[in-house]
């Protein structure tokens, strides 16, 4: 247990930017996948503020960017979750296999 | 030979179907729920908030009251009748005696039927403040309920000096009174009277223009005149929808002939209406009570009523405005002790019909409101 | 160590800033403590105020006046039978308690009870608030959920609905009380303390700052916080005569009483905001009018006199008890209570403890004075249906707050100029 | 203030955040999914706190723990349906997605191996903590003004999008 260094900081956003993918690509409640996605962005964010650190505010004020656009992709996506399920009854990606329904 | 195609499981509406309509959530509300006023058990069935039907169960508080009746004296029945509507128990016994009087072609003598008015007028203010209590509560107010059931002791005062009973009261028999009143009883009427007004004042200060009151009863529950009628509403919930009907006027019975007061009647049908109607009932009753307690006859209070009561063979349906609506009791004779079969009309039973009618398209918090303003009582509902 | 435990007492920084460990441990211990006890309190006064709003007595059989009733309920509910229903998910409902309880605590963690008395001072403080505030929602959703029954659920449903909807306008609300920080210095604060510091400095409580403004801002948020601890007449997640009890129905026991315990330490907490932000937080009433240092003592010695002045009370009660045998054990607590108030009074009166403990009386009484509001909007108001509810949270309070935050940053704005305008004129 | 066990204060929160993130992509409950992804982003709020980024760490729970997981757990409870929970969880290319995704984190950990001479080790003291949420302030309202004016308008039109696609009927 040594000092705590950016690198240390950059390996558990990659770890969760993996785990992030591997949930996108593996789950099928599209719930669960819009999570995974969450996920994605959480890493993303985690490496921004850690470079932050380093170089400046900068990756401070990206990282707010990004939760706003995170709030706007759950707010789509899961409007986009209801309209299926209102239609479909399920929330199973691979079973949105119609253009139109 | 061409059959009619079964398009049912198509599900063509299901475009117009929402996420919530494909999992409609049926709640079930009773029989033990804080606001269905005992053991009423109403299922409902939800999208949402938004009550899409509602089915009412009842018989959890069944006694066979009218069963009981065929296997009773005509006066040893009386007791029982209080027990159907026990915040009203006083018009209960009112309507059953009064129906075993026309039985026997008998009438109460005068001063027993102002006393029967005053009792029952008493007994209408105290019902309605349950109601008031009750429904507030429901609707959030913690404080009208206390402040209800404060003067309402005044009222059980009156009772308990007369009869020497708070509740049940029994206080009438048939053919007139069997207590003569007690000293002091026009005082304490008179009395009660000067009392209340002011405490109906504070009442109405609380709620009669309270915003979050009025926006939670207003447009809430609204019941069309047309409504009412196809469906055998009676008493303030009729009567604030707009139709004119008293039985204290239409077939007046007792003293209420020589009585001057108005029926109120509301505009809207809703719960907001129903509201004012019952508290302008409470300042009628006392306009009732000052009239009649001013105009007591001296005389007897008991007509002249065989020992053995044994009708002649015969029916009699025989109905006064209760507290809650038309109370009726229809009685078949076979000319024995007992009556052959007894029925019983208990408004609340049938106001509780309009129920589903009210609450449909409106939200839960609606059917609460809704049960409270129906002012139903579930020992009559059940019997 | 025990030095450095002495030096702190001198220094006049919060435990945080000083670095000292030991003694933010003794104030959280002490805050959780009082917190306790203030919410003990709280159920005491609840009941006693309400009952007699409404022409009754309260609790009268444990102990004189019912003194000892909560303790009586706490003991019951500890002892109660731990009911865990059948298909319910059991870590979210044994967690969801914990959750609801642990972040309406750890909000007094930035609250300032006086100049030192926070345990530290956060940069975002407020910010701190709002997002353990926002944590606690989450416990009363998966209390909902996880109970697998259909009261619950609608009523977490709601109270997620209701608590989100009112944070924004709490949010623009305490973003007006930030905007009034920064106007004489440019630079605003997020802080608690510089909050109130600032307020200080400005000679003026938040609330009356730009007369109808500050007020307006004050009330949006007066409005939102009784929605964000779910009390009447926004209780609708619990409320009684829809939803049996909302969201902790399916609790009973310890849990249950946790649920109790978080709702009144959040609406402890929501009150501590309110009072720091637009009441001056532990600042004296009247600064400005009564003035000089023979007031400052006056109001120096007002913690102890009140507390004197129960006391009498007490005394006052404890000789009007009936002097029958059945009742003297009630007169002797009652006066033992009054002897315990009395000596509080006394230590108050005396001069060190005087100068630092008044911050703190006089922040209490302020949150005291919105605890007695939530207790009496209780006793009054009926309760709002869900959709008025959100009408009232989204088309009236949303745009009066952001209407309030525009104007405020107008006003300011012109003073700002006006002032500068006039530097350059001299 | 000098912070107080860094290291084991770090691997406490980033442990906890990975072992709630493999349980939001591993629980078949998408409650429970949900929920662990909030004790991810809560650990994550704490390491920002270790990074002296305190507005991007409250942001982080107002924001995503209080306000956009609400929204989740809010849809989950609507369209929670019990068969959901019999149902299969992974799709069909479930092994070429982790095949894909851990090739992926081979490479990310390949530069990360290679490039980690690159990072400073000690940090620059640049950044007082204490006007971190003016900094951020003046740089979003400054220097990054057009930004945040388009961040709002993608809000706006997120939220239109929203009502409409989860309206009944419009």
């Amino acid at each position: 247990m040594g000092e705590i260094t950016t690198l240390h900081y950059l390996v558990v956003a990659a770890a969760l930017l993996i785990i992030g993918t591997i949930g996108v690509l593996t789950r099928r409640n599209v719930v669960i996948i819009l999570m995974s996605i969450e996920l994605i962005l959480n890493a993303v964010n985690l490496n921004l503020v850690a470079f932050s650190r380093l170089y400046g505010l900068e990756g401070q004020v990206f990282s707010i960017f990004v939760i706003t656009d995170a709030a706007a992709e759950a707010a789509v996506g899961l409007g986009i979750i209801i309209a299926f399920f209102r239609n479909k009854e399920t929330v199973n990606v691979d079973e949105a296999d119609l253009l139109k329904w | 030979m061409s059959q009619p195609i079964d398009t049912s499981f198509l599900d063509l509406d299901s475009k117009d179907k929402t996420f919530l309509d494909s999992t409609e959530m049926v709640l079930n509300m009773g029989p033990q729920h804080p606001s269905t006023h005992g053991v009423l058990r109403v299922i409902l069935k939800l999208d949402g908030e938004k009550v899409l039907g509602t089915e009412c169960v009842i018989g959890y508080l069944h006694r066979g009251v009218e069963k009981i009746g065929e296997n009773r004296t005509y006066p040893m029945f009386n007791p029982y009748v209080d027990r159907m509507d026990y915040v009203a128990a006083v018009s209960n016994g009112l309507g059953y005696c009064e129906t075993v009087e026309h039985l026997l072609s008998v009438e109460a003598p005068p001063r027993a039927q102002y006393i029967r008015v005053i009792l029952t007028e008493l007994c209408r203010i105290a019902s309605h403040q349950v109601w008031l209590g009750t429904h507030a509560l429901d609707i959030g107010a913690l404080t009208p309920l206390f402040y209800a059931f404060r003067d309402r002791e005044e009222i059980l005062k009156i009772f308990e000096k007369y009869c020497g009973a708070r509740l049940t009261t029994h206080a009438f028999r048939i053919g007139g009174c069997i207590y003569e009143t007690y000293d002091g009883f026009e005082q304490d009427v008179r009395k009660y009277c000067g009392f209340f007004l002011p405490k109906l004042d504070e009442y109405e200060e609380l709620l009669t223009t309270n915003r979050i009151w009025v926006t939670r009863t207003k447009k809430v529950g609204i019941l069309k005149p047309e409504d009412c009628i196809a469906l055998g509403v009676t008493g303030p919930v009729l009567r604030a929808s707009g139709v004119k009907w008293d039985l204290r006027k239409a077939q007046p019975y007792e003293c209420y002939r020589d009585m001057d007061f108005e029926i109120p009647t509301g505009l809207n049908g809703d719960t907001y209406d129903r509201y004012l109607v019952r508290i302008a009932e409470m300042r009628q009753s006392v306009r009732i009570l000052q009239q009649a307690v001013e105009a007591i006859p001296s005389g007897p209070i008991m007509a002249r009523v065989p020992k053995v009561i044994k009708p002649a063979v015969g029916e009699v349906y025989h109905s006064i405005e209760a507290p809650k609506g038309e109370l009726g009791y229809f009685i078949v004779s076979d000319g024995s002790t007992q009556p052959y079969r007894l029925r019983v009309r208990p408004p609340s039973f049938v106001n509780l019909q309009a129920l589903d009618t009210m609450v449909r398209g409106m939200l839960v918090a609606d059917v609460v409101a809704v049960i409270g303003t129906l002012d139903i009582v579930l020992g009559e509902v059940d019997r | 160590m025990l030095a450095s435990w002495k030096s702190y007492l001198s220094m006049d920084v919060t435990p945080g800033e000083a670095g000292s460990q030991l003694w933010a441990t003794v104030y959280i211990i002490a805050i959780v403590l009082g917190i306790s006890l203030a919410v003990i309190a709280m159920n005491w006064l609840e009941r006693k105020i309400l009952a007699h709003m409404q022409v009754r007595l309260g609790p009268m059989r444990v102990g004189p006046h019912g003194l000892l009733q909560p303790l009586a309920d706490a003991l019951k509910l500890l002892i109660k039978e731990d009911i865990i229903p059948a298909n319910a998910d059991k870590l979210v409902f044994w967690s969801a308690p914990v959750v609801v309880t642990m972040t309406a605590f750890i909000t007094f963690l930035v609250v300032p009870f006086g100049r030192t008395h926070a345990v530290t001072d956060m940069n975002i403080g407020v910010l701190f608030m709002l997002g353990l505030s926002s944590l606690g929602v989450l416990g009363i959703i998966m209390a909902g959920w996880s109970s697998n029954s259909h009261y619950p659920l609608i009523g977490s449903l709601r109270s997620s609905a209701q608590m989100v909807s009112y944070e924004v306008a709490m949010g623009l609300a305490i973003v007006c009380a930030v905007l009034l920080t920064s106007l004489p210095t440019g630079t605003g604060t997020l802080s608690m303390i510089g909050i109130v510091e600032a307020q200080n400095a400005q000679r003026t409580w938040f609330v009356f700052k730009f007369f109808p403004l500050g007020f307006l801002a004050f009330m949006v948020f007066a409005i939102a916080m009784i929605a964000e601890t779910n009390r009447a007449p926004f209780d609708l997640p619990e409320a009684e005569s829809e939803l049996v009890a909302g969201f902790h129905t399916e609790y009973s026991g310890f849990r249950w009483s946790l649920f109790f315990l978080a709702e009144y330490s959040a609406m402890l907490a929501v009150s501590s905001i309110a009072v720091t932000l637009w009441l001056g937080g532990w600042l004296r009433p009247f600064a400005n009018t009564l003035g000089g240092p023979g007031w400052d003592l006056a109001f120096s010695l007002v913690p102890g006199l009140s507390f004197l002045a129960m006391a009498a009370g007490c005394f006052l009660g404890a000789m009007r008890m009936p002097k029958i045998v059945q009742m003297r054990a009630q007169a002797l607590g009652l006066g033992a209570f009054g002897a315990l108030l009395a000596l509080l009074g006394l230590v108050l009166l005396a001069s060190g403890v005087r100068q630092r403990v008044q911050d703190i009386f006089w922040f209490v009484a302020k949150v005291a004075c919105f605890m007695y509001l939530y207790i009496w909007y209780r006793g009054t108001f009926p309760r709002y249906r869900f959709d008025q509810l959100m009408r009232v949270g989204w088309k009236v309070l949303l745009p009066l707050g952001l209407g309030v935050l525009i104007a405020t940053a107008i006003v300011g704005a012109r003073q700002e100029l006006g002032a500068a305008i006039m530097r350059v004129v001299r | 203030m000098s912070p107080v066990a860094t290291p084991v204060f770090f691997y406490g929160l980033s442990i906890t955040a990975i072992v709630f993130a493999v349980a939001v992509i591993t629980r078949r409950n998408a409650v429970h999914a949900a929920l662990s992804l909030i004790g991810t982003l809560v650990s994550l709020a704490g390491l920002y706190l270790m990074l002296y980024a305190p507005f991007v760490a409250a942001v982080q729970i107002v924001l995503y723990a209080g306000g956009i997981m609400v929204l989740f757990l809010f849809v989950i409870m609507l369209v929670n349906l019990d068969q959901n929970l019999r149902q299969i969880q992974f799709n069909r290319q479930w092994v070429v997605g982790l095949i894909a995704a851990l090739a992926l984190g081979g490479l990310l950990l390949f530069v990360i191996r290679q490039g980690k001479e690159i990072f400073p080790l000690a940090y620059s003291a640049a950044l007082p903590e204490a006007a971190n949420t003016q900094q951020i302030g003046i740089a979003l309202y400054g220097h990054y003004m057009l930004a945040f004016e388009i961040a709002s308008l993608l809000l706006l039109v997120a939220m239109v999008g929203a009502v409409v696609m989860a309206k009944k009927r419009i």
